[in-house]
């Protein structure tokens, strides 16, 4: 079962050259620690920042630069700033190739919920409704199941969603697996030491498994 | 050019009446029009409709007007890390609105541009589309937002003129310059007010135009909200 | 009747303190000249700047600083640049007070016609339409009669249209008029020598004149 | 961040082929891509759809274009100037697509925005309505208008860094931010091209994720149109 470091790490794999990426809060703010320098990728940050770059040292610190996690920031060479409008502009105009963010559930027709839970978190849902609507490549970390057991990936979402049809891939801390434009996850690589049975088992949505699963190799 | 200079934040918002729809600018804590919601809570009124991503703190920021029962409405994006806002919603002493942050920015900038309504896709198939008109455009589908106006708006910059030209800091830029745009009456506070003439035009984020009464501010706290750090190396 | 500078002149003390004003090619150009300098104006070109200060001497010549008319100018103390769009949103948005632009006919329901001739003149309405369809005042500078001494202030407009019901008052070479909101010019003052009946004869569209009709001062 | 630079303006529109929908900025002849258009005419392509405010003068900008017979269909606000350009029009020739200049420059906003339609009162009653949806919000009347975007957009920018970053200068900024966003491969030359890092990231008029290509271009004519003076006091 991977820890929320590997999900991180597993998910820095799928991260291509020069992208654009706009990473959420939680796991996928972890993925940047190993995405490797010479991709040359750009992390956007939807309050109106191009170029995140690490956490300040103490005396770097600078109220007026944070990332959509209100956490202080810095930024890289070659940064922009900009207005919320002209931000969601940008993912919503396509400009944003990957947006990574974590989910409470998905569908196995790619629908996602990760803003509330009725009677329960009412949060709002920030700019989560806008990414998962525009990005063009969309992928989830997630745990696979629920505290007490409950699969979160299901053949349709029980919590109110924050988008349909979006999701293109999740790294879960079990498995790597693909939402299939037909609907159903296809089981693409297996976390160390699990099984496909044991996937099979945690998974409600339909599971297409077809020939030999590889496991996950970490570096 | 007309001078906007007021001498500070009482008298920039002393006629905001009860019931007024305000917009304040910021996102979390970075941004956010610190004199001018200080001098608000001096005020004896109520029954405001706050327009802002975000609603402060507990004791910080628009926190602190919910906490003295001014706000009727919010209208937002994201409205954790706050606890009072919580107990106000589920007794229902509060009504909110969630909007998803580009819609909220983009029917912020609607309202300041004129255009009073556009497509966007989202929340398409959420509760968000509930009432929406639905259009699918080039394949794909759309829901329908109405601009959002505000009586008086709310902003903060790192500099300005007395011409009412701004220019902000880092990303506490964020909603400012949209609702600058939206406001009948738009007030902004500034940490450094110069001669109009002072400003470059090329780097101007806000033209004057946009605002209606300046000031300059004092005594910014500056909150951070998760102060992360790394150990230097 | 009035010569062009006149009409500019005249139309000068429509300004009120601390508008901002949009000003058309030709005679609007010139209100610029009339208008005092405590009135603190700020002259918007929809090319993307506010605070259009006076043409440039040679050695301040800037081919990157022109305003919509394509001439080169200066900046006034407080100005700012922005984009085309940015531009179009402070004039639809309702930010410029006042729009003064030529036309070729305006008909008594406040339509204007000034972009096109049929067969003859198809050069595009530029930012007319936009500017015409949100300012919240439109004054009109134009000739009142064509060259061969056909009215031009008319029951309806022949020309194709620009917007409608959108004049609100006609500054032309022999009256002053204001557009009623249920239809009609009423003449407000008469150009030195030109009598009530000469302004009649030539005006096409319903004419309402009540009490005495003064006489334009000119400082 | 990736370093976008490429050696001229030859090879940054060695790709762009007949049939194409360009965007290129400017108004009139101001921040026009020179460099772009003269390697353009160099190249043997034509059927072209070119959406920009003006179609240039008679001998120089995209009026080059026109002479060449380059362009199949031009969409804009404002072509007068223009013989070739009327000549082509009235004799069928070359297809026109009028708009008003704001609707021009939000259309062409809105395909950089992700926008698919918007609404606005710019042309309400006359012509430009023709065949367009006309909505009433608030007691007033506005039409519905779609996105435009292009298959390349070619913009000028005074200063730029190898991210892409660009700042214009004076008017010439206009349409190219908005072009730039909207272009699928935006190109994008600038006067004085600096390493990533040179600007200061609060006075980037185009962030670089917009922009494809850059190169600095080189002897750049900035004809004036009408060059108005007045004398030395």
């Amino acid at each position: 079962m991977l820890n929320k470091n590997q999900i991180a790490q597993r998910i820095a794999k799928e991260v291509k050259k020069g992208q654009y990426i706009n990473l959420g809060i939680g796991i996928p703010t972890l993925v940047a620690n190993y995405i490797p320098d010479n991709l040359d990728v750009v992390l956007q940050s939807e309050n109106g920042l191009l170029g995140i770059g690490p956490f300040p040292t103490e005396d770097q610190i600078d109220p007026d630069l944070i990332n959509a996690g209100k956490q202080t920031i810095t930024m890289v060479k070659g940064s922009s700033l900009f207005s919320s409008a002209e931000s969601f502009g940008m993912i919503r105009g396509g400009h944003v190739h990957l947006t990574i963010l974590g989910a409470m559930e998905v569908s196995e027709n790619g629908d996602i919920a990760n803003w509330k839970i009725p009677a329960k978190m009412v949060k709002g849902m920030g700019g989560a409704m806008d990414l998962v609507a525009s990005a063009e490549n969309i992928i989830v970390a997630m745990q696979h199941c629920s505290k007490d057991g409950q699969s979160k990936l299901l053949k349709k979402c029980s919590l109110p969603i924050t988008g349909i049809r979006c999701v293109k891939k999740i790294v879960s801390d079990l498995a790597v697996l693909e939402v299939l434009p037909e609907g159903g996850f296809k089981l693409l690589e297996r976390a160390p030491g699990i099984s496909v049975e044991e996937i099979r088992s945690k998974t409600e949505g339909r599971l297409v498994v077809e020939g030999e699963i590889p496991e996950m190799k970490f570096d | 050019m007309i001078n906007k200079t007021v001498s500070n934040a009482e008298e920039a918002i002393k006629d905001i009446p009860s019931g007024a729809v305000l917009m304040i600018g910021g996102f979390g804590l970075s941004g956010i029009p610190e004199n001018c919601i200080a001098a608000l809570l001096k005020k004896d009124i109520n029954g405001l409709t706050c327009i802002s991503n975000n609603a402060g703190v507990d004791d910080f920021g628009i926190g602190l007007m919910l906490k003295k029962s001014m706000v009727k409405k919010m209208i937002s994006s994201y409205v954790g890390e706050n606890a009072e806002f919580e107990r106000q919603l589920l007794s229902g002493e509060l009504e909110v609105e969630l909007i998803p942050q580009g819609t909220l920015a983009e029917r912020v900038r609607a309202g300041g541009a004129g255009i009073p309504a556009f497509f966007t896709p989202a929340g398409v198939g959420t509760e968000v589309a509930e009432g929406k008109e639905v259009r699918e455009f080039d394949g794909k589908l759309y829901l329908m937002e109405r601009w959002l106006k505000a009586d008086f708006a709310l902003v903060k910059a790192w500099k300005g003129d007395t011409a009412g030209n701004l220019i902000y800091k880092g990303t506490a830029r964020n909603f400012n310059p949209m609702m600058a745009a939206a406001g009948k009456i738009t007030i902004a506070e500034v940490e450094e007010l110069v001669p109009a003439g002072e400003l470059d035009p090329n780097q101007i984020h806000t033209p004057g135009i946009y605002v209606q009464r300046i000031f300059q501010g004092k005594n910014y706290e500056k909150r951070i909200e998760h102060r992360t750090i790394r150990e230097k190396r």
